[in-house]
């Protein structure tokens, strides 16, 4: 479909935004550096919006495309091995890229909202605009781009806008030090998209999404790169590689809960609704390619699984609410992993979408309360809140109902999906896996959701219900928030409560999920392994019970506060003893059964892979040597100028005496190639050798024949005399007058 | 081969003549008005009595460098010289003859040469680095 | 033998920048007492500097489509063709970049200096010969030139004792650097009986090659990378380079970080391509290629671990910019067998260098006021709350020297790259180098949060002159320019001619 | 005629001389010294290649050599004196304001 839409304003707007806030932001009031930061992202929804009405209107594979500036942007004429390289600015619409763009420009408008109010006191107010409307395009770049290199510069620009927000409060030592994590991970995650980028292109000669897409690179990125791993199958895991650092998935998660320093609504949009997700979104966008094997694709979906299963766990035994949020972001993140890697690629994508409501809805949520309770972060030192903040409270219910996957709110139907792709993910291609896989990566994520109930419920019921357990100066003081905090609050809930009915599953009607209609057929191609009605029936009703237990546990626990026993004893004395017996025993159960052997699986994936993985080889590995390196440099770079001429001699003298002794030494090692008494003797020499000065081989067989001299590395030689015999070839380079020998022992039967 | 000598002997016969001749003059067409100064040893403009270890003035480096680097240019000259004839003339040279035109080419490169080193001159000059002052 | 103005016509560009040179010696000499007003001083110097350039950049491009076809002139000495055009531009553009920061620096820090700017074009001059260099003995003369004239520049502040001690050690090393190069060419000459490098590269062709054996000639090219190697301060002939950068006066530094270090690589490009044209054949197993990989390697690695504990910004940049010789290394190893293709990839390298290391080390030259030059890395916290405009410079430069898209650094590296993994056996490198990239972002970002995310704790007296402000501006603007139309440049610089056997 | 190898050889021994010098003393002229030594044998070394091979281009070689040597001399002077006046010493162990 070609037509003129102006694409490019997208994410030219909120640059453009960008960009005078934080030029001049500082000459112009408050009040005009909130208006220019909303009205940009707006502008930006409208233009998205009407993009995606565009679409709409025509068929399936209709896309939009523009570029920035015409002619090539990276151009690299043909030379040896390689073909040329064109790469246009471009940007592409599809219905894929249009679902993130709505995504990110709708949330992202509601975000900047709230935060006109939030950091209203702040006072670098103009730098935090600019920075949020400079990730705001970022991040349209990077759904927009239509190649690999377009989408790398919008993944590098929100990472560093990302590690700039993080940093926003930048006045802790402390910070510093999750900064420097957060930029090592990402860094890890980086050199993996780098370097599967390069390999596409060294295989396939192009990197727009396009081109790869075509049945040519499909054949190309086919081919055996070495063992038995196809290119496909190693530019895979490295780009894996990269979403698992731009996504917090195992091992390189453990930024994502240090980002929680910035600013709520930073972490609102940034570390919940958008750039969290570019890693599943990159998948989505290079599913043909990730399919080639399905080895890498059963990695993606049991790396979310445990990702999944284990953030979940920590996010049980947190205390601060944005730690809880931010594990549960970690562990939401795998279900979308399990998503896209069982080739649930809607699901996957859908649950995107509802979680960016819902998340942010949360995040936006704790930032309210926290507002509230002047800066307070601990849930249990909070409680009874229902009754001062009611928009606050409602609100946050349904978003907890959401991420629980309670019928009808939106996370019940994306989650439902994903793990019904989980259930019907086919190995049949994988010798090397289980059948069960799919089934076993349903069951973990079934669990995975179960905590996900419990721990959101936990985080609710202590914040809302009870009675407040912080100090009474705070309590008086508790209010609820501005219009501005809590009508993208209003919003969100209804987005999360709506949003789910674009999805609904075929169980219902088979034409009724609107969103797989919108995306499959244009994006991906169709589903397979659809179950029937009836398994589909049965998997929604497990995973509603195993929701439902989940708050009930929560309720049973957290509902009164966390000392519920003392409240029991108020209400009804003659119900003690079974209140009191009942509630420790589900208490002990609880505690022995579930808490305890979490809390150690937790501590020792923690130790092992925070403390030991990250902490231990990357983090302090990489500064040890970095010391290492700074005291040889202090040693040497002494100030005194006769050991920097000292140096140059030296490094003259040592290129001179390798560059002699390399042609001999490496010429004298040898194979030996033996029929019995027959041996064949192959030097390893130096095939493209000094013509003019040929290399002199010696061989020495030791038995008494006289040596063979000659000027070529092999020679045959037939043994008279039985036994072991000592081989002995001597090299010397006529150049530099240098001799090298190497000897072996062969036995002659 | 003693005769391969001979433009040598010439010189020195030359060298030593004009040498006796102008001391000759000096001592008897010259005034003579002794004055301390000029009775006192010469030695190139340094004190001649005192400590050796005397830290000598800039100066002298300041003159003794710029002498260095124009008295290094100047043998530049020397290889031009040679090819002088080679240069001036626009065809081949037959013998020490030059049967076609004239160039300027030898000589207009000498005069950018020498141009250039009196620009250096002209330089040193305007910032005192020649005066004693 | 007759004049023959063509040939004239030919160096063009360099007899303009050494005329233009001795002429603005000559107007500083002659201009009087130097005016002490704060409106520009000496300012028409800077201007006629510019004006010299500007004609030399004209020049050169004007040979553009002539030198499609190399021509050897002056007795097969001076190379004229495309990629040394193509140099010839940088240097200009890096000598105009250090002519505009001068004015505001030296009258800030009140040094007088005006034979700066013709020292500036005389040192161009020399780095000018250097590049077109295709006999050995050019190629000295011109080296010579060139490191002269920055020596005097290196010292040029003569209140401060870091500048002078920085002229000495510079001074030193580089002399006894050229006394091994003009061994190196001795012992070459000697085996060989000639300098031209278009000889020395046909000899490997005829019966000749067995001269090109002998351990004296192999120990005399050994001499000669040695010197070149000192030029472009790849480890471990780089000691001297941070001590040297940190003490001269920053204009300088950006003249001697950009252009000198340019000159440097288009030699060895040069020479490696006409005169060790196959590398197995003159030095056997991988030959230059393999001591250029083994310097790239050390050259990246220490200077980027060096840089992370730097807390001075201009020694850190110093750093930086020897890890950048390592990256263009890994260009000048995959040349040994992508040849001709690896030249482009090098020159853009060269172009986006110059505008970003120059304009970086302009931002450090615009921070300092009289008698504090604020080069810790602590002085610059909270300078976007006060100066945006300058931040988002230095943001831009420094994102574009830790190579991120889309800046002309991320480019750099990307053709760099692209190039060297299209050979065989190269993959390693090019990882190390990527990861060398990735680490190196650490201590740029160092910066960009200290400007952004503190306060400043004493006021900021900046640098204000217009020259020094449209440097940074062209030198910011450029390094964006590149990276978001990096094609024509790519592919200009594909079609960089060189002068061969 | 005294063969090209012994003069090779006094060169060597003299560009040797010359390394030592540099590397070993401590006072900067006499390091400067030690370089213009260094030339200096370099220079011996091309003139005696250029005798051997009949070639007089090389003189000229020569020649620009040591117009080269003799302005780095000027320039290395310069320095040194520079300095001299502001540091009041030229013992290079004591000139490390800067290092690491």
């Amino acid at each position: 479909m070609e037509t003129d839409f102006p694409l490019y304003l997208i994410p030219l707007l909120p640059l453009a935004g960008a960009a005078i806030n934080l030029l001049v932001g500082k000459r112009i009031s408050r009040g005009g550096v909130a208006a220019i930061a909303c009205t940009s992202v707006a502008m930006a929804a409208v233009l998205g919006w009407k993009a995606a009405w565009l679409l709409f209107q025509s068929e399936p594979s209709a896309i939009l495309t523009a570029r920035f500036f015409d002619g090539d942007w990276i151009h690299a004429t043909e030379s040896h091995g390689i073909g040329s390289l064109h790469i246009q600015a471009g940007l592409l619409l599809d219905r894929l890229s249009a679902v993130m763009v709505l995504v990110i420009t709708t949330v992202g408008f509601l975000i900047h909202l709230y935060s006109t109010a939030y950091m209203e006191e702040d006072k670098n107010f103009n730098r935090y605009f600019g920075y949020l409307n400079l990730f705001t395009g970022a991040m349209l770049i990077l759904v927009l781009g239509d190649s690999l290199p377009v989408t790398f510069v919008g993944w590098e620009g929100v990472g560093l806008c990302s590690y700039l927000l993080i940093g926003f409060w930048f006045d802790k030592e402390a910070n510093a030090y999750a900064g420097r994590k957060a930029f090592i991970v990402n860094r890890v995650g980086d050199f993996g998209f780098l370097l599967g980028m390069f390999l596409i292109f060294s295989a396939t000669s192009t990197l727009s999404y396009r081109d790869l897409a075509s049945q040519q690179s499909v054949v190309a990125l086919h081919h055996v790169w070495f063992a038995k791993a196809s290119i496909a199958t190693v530019a895979g895991l490295l780009l894996f590689v990269g979403a698992t650092g731009k996504s917090a998935q195992l091992p390189l998660y453990v930024w994502l809960p240090d980002a929680m320093a910035g600013p709520t609504p930073v972490s609102a949009l940034i570390h919940a609704a958008t750039m969290v997700t570019a890693g599943v979104y990159m998948i989505a966008r290079l599913h043909f390619l990730f399919e080639i094997d399905p080895f890498v694709l059963a990695v993606i979906a049991s790396v979310g699984a445990l990702t999944a299963l284990f953030a979940a766990t920590i996010g049980i035994t947190q205390k601060p609410i944005k730690k809880i949020l931010a594990y549960s972001t970690v562990s939401q993140l795998g279900f979308m992993f399990i998503g896209v890697g069982t080739k649930a690629y809607d699901a996957g994508v859908f649950h995107l979408v509802t979680h960016a409501f819902f998340k942010a809805g949360l995040f936006l949520g704790a930032g309210s309360i926290m507002h509230a309770l002047s800066g307070e972060e601990d849930v249990t030192k909070m409680g009874g809140l229902r009754a001062k903040m009611p928009i606050t409270r409602w609100t946050f219910l349904v978003y907890c109902l959401a991420i629980a996957g309670i019928f009808p709110f939106a996370g019940f139907f994306s989650k439902d999906a994903i793990l019904a792709g989980a259930w019907s993910f086919d190995v049949a291609e994988m010798p090397e896996w289980p059948h069960w896989l799919g089934h076993a990566i349903y069951f973990v994520g079934l669990s995975a959701a179960f905590m996900t109930a419990f721990y959101m419920f936990r985080a609710y019921f202590l914040v809302f219900h009870g009675e407040f357990r912080g100090d009474h100066h705070t309590w008086d003081h508790a209010h609820e928030s501005p219009p501005a905090m809590t009508l993208p609050l209003v919003v969100l809930a209804i987005g999360s409560a709506a949003l789910g009915f674009l999805g609904m599953p075929e169980a219902f009607h088979k034409d009724w999920n609107l969103f797989e209609q919108w995306l499959v057929p244009a994006n991906f191609a169709p589903m397979v392994g659809e179950e029937h009605a009836s398994t589909e029936w049965a998997l929604m009703a497990v995973a509603t019970v195993v929701a439902g237990a989940g708050i009930f546990l929560a309720y049973r626990l957290y509902y009164r506060g966390i000392s519920p026993t003392a409240v029991a004893i108020k209400d009804a004395l003659p119900r003690l003893y079974k209140v009191v017996f009942n509630k420790y025993w589900v208490d002990e159960i609880y505690d022995s059964s579930v808490v305890r052997p979490l809390r150690s699986l937790a501590f020792v994936l923690w130790k092992g892979v925070d403390a030991l993985f990250i902490d231990l080889i990357l983090v302090r590995g990489s500064a040890f040597v970095v010391d290492l390196v700074g005291r040889g440099v202090r040693y040497l770079q002494s100030g005194d100028v006769q050991r920097y001429m000292a140096a140059v001699l030296l490094g003259t003298a040592a290129i001179i005496a390798v560059s002699a002794n390399w042609v001999a030494c490496t010429g004298a090692p040898f194979d030996v190639e033996q029929h019995g008494a027959d041996v064949t003797v192959r030097a390893h020499g130096m095939p493209s050798g000094p013509a003019a000065r040929p290399l002199e081989f010696s061989f020495d067989f030791g038995d008494g024949t006289p040596p063979v001299k000659q000027s070529t590395p092999t020679v045959r030689h037939h043994y008279d005399v039985h036994g072991r015999r000592r081989l002995t070839v001597n090299v010397l380079d006529p150049r530099w007058d240098i001799r090298s020998s190497d000897s072996r022992t062969v036995v002659i039967p | 081969m003693a005769a391969d000598y001979t433009p040598v002997l010439v010189a020195l016969l030359f060298g030593v003549g004009f040498a006796s001749l102008f001391l000759l003059a000096a001592a008897t067409l010259g005034p003579r008005r002794d004055t301390a100064e000029k009775l006192a040893p010469f030695e190139c403009g340094s004190e001649p009595v005192g400590s050796p270890n005397v830290r000598f003035s800039v100066k002298f480096y300041q003159v003794a460098i710029l002498f260095l680097v124009f008295d290094i240019e100047a043998a530049f000259l020397y290889p031009w010289a040679v090819l002088f004839r080679k240069l001036s003339c626009t065809g081949e040279l037959v013998g020490a003859v030059c049967a076609s035109g004239v160039s300027f080419f030898g000589f207009a490169e000498m005069l950018v040469f020498l141009a250039v080193l009196i620009v250096a001159l002209a330089y040193a000059w305007r910032k005192k680095a020649i005066g004693w002052g | 033998m007759s004049f023959d103005s063509a040939q004239l016509a030919l160096s063009l560009p360099l007899l303009v920048v050494a005329a233009g040179g001795l002429l603005v010696l000559l107007l500083e000499a002659f201009s009087g007492t130097p005016a002490r007003d704060e409106h520009g001083g000496r300012s028409y110097l800077a201007v006629a500097a510019l004006i010299t350039l500007a004609i030399a950049t004209y020049a050169a491009v004007g040979q553009w489509a002539e030198a499609e076809t190399p021509k050897a002139i002056y007795g097969g000495m001076f190379a004229v063709d495309r990629f040394a055009l193509f140099v010839d531009v940088v240097l200009f553009a890096g000598a105009a970049l250090a002519v505009l920061l001068a004015g505001g620096f030296l009258r800030t820090h009140r040094f007088e200096f005006g034979e700066f700017y013709a020292l500036v074009l005389l040192g161009t001059a020399g780095a000018v010969m250097l590049v077109h260099a295709n006999d050995l003995v050019a190629l000295f003369i011109g080296l010579e030139t060139m490191s002269l004239a920055v020596y005097v520049l290196t010292g040029s502040w003569r209140r401060s004792a870091r500048s002078s001690e920085a002229a000495m050690k510079y001074f030193l090393v580089g002399a006894f650097a050229s006394a091994l190069l003009v061994y190196g060419i001795a012992l070459v000459y000697g085996t060989t009986g000639t300098t031209n490098l278009s000889s020395l590269g046909g000899l490997a062709k005829g019966t000749g090659g067995a001269v090109m054996q002998e351990p004296l000639f192999l120990i005399g090219s050994f001499l000669i990378i040695a010197g070149l190697a000192f030029k472009i301060a790849a480890v471990p002939f780089h000691m001297w380079a941070p001590d040297a950068y940190e003490g001269a006066p920053t204009p300088v530094t950006a003249f001697m970080a950009a252009a000198v270090k340019a000159a440097g690589f288009a030699t060895i490009v040069r020479l490696f391509t006409v005169a060790y044209g196959r590398p197995s054949l003159t030095f056997g197993a991988g030959g230059w290629a393999s001591i250029c990989a083994v310097l790239a390697i050390l050259t990246m690695s220490l200077g980027n671990l060096a840089a992370l504990r730097q807390d001075n910004v201009k020694r850190m940049l110093a750093w930086s910019s020897i890890a950048h010789a390592g990256y263009i290394l890994v260009g000048v190893v995959a040349m040994a067998r992508a040849g001709d293709d690896a030249r482009g990839p090098i020159l853009y390298y060269l172009l986006a260098y110059t505008l970003t290391t120059a304009g970086s080390f302009g931002v450090v030259a615009w921070i300092g006021s009289r008698g504090d030059e604020r080069q810790n890395v602590d002085d610059w916290a909270g300078l976007a709350a006060r100066h945006p405009a300058a931040a988002l410079a230095m943001t831009v430069l420094l994102l574009s020297l830790g190579g991120f898209p889309p800046t002309a650094g991320f480019f750099a590296k990307f053709y760099i790259f692209r190039v060297a993994l299209s050979q065989p056996g190269l993959i390693s490198l090019v990882l190390i180098a990527i990861a060398n990239s990735l680490v190196s972002v650490f201590y740029y970002l160092r910066v960009v949060t200290a400007m952004y995310f503190r306060e400043a704790h004493r006021p900021f007296a900046p640098v204000r002159a217009s020259g020094m402000t449209a440097g940074l501006i062209i030198a910011t603007v450029g390094t964006l320019a590149l990276g978001l139309a990096p094609g024509w440049v790519i592919e200009l610089a594909s079609k960089a001619t060189l002068l061969g056997k | 005629m005294i063969p090209v190898d012994h003069y090779l050889l006094v060169a060597g021994l003299l560009f040797a001389i010359g390394v030592v010098g540099v590397l070993l003393r401590r006072n900067a002229l006499i390091v400067l010294m030690s370089i213009e030594l260094m030339l200096n044998a370099a220079n011996l070394t091309l003139l005696a290649f250029g005798r051997a091979r009949g070639d007089s281009n090389f003189q000229a070689l020569a020649f620009l050599v040591v117009a080269v040597a003799a302005a780095e001399a000027a320039v290395g002077l310069a320095i040194v004196v520079g300095i001299f006046r502001n540091r009041h010493t030229t013992n290079l162990d004591e000139l490390t304001l800067m290092k690491h």
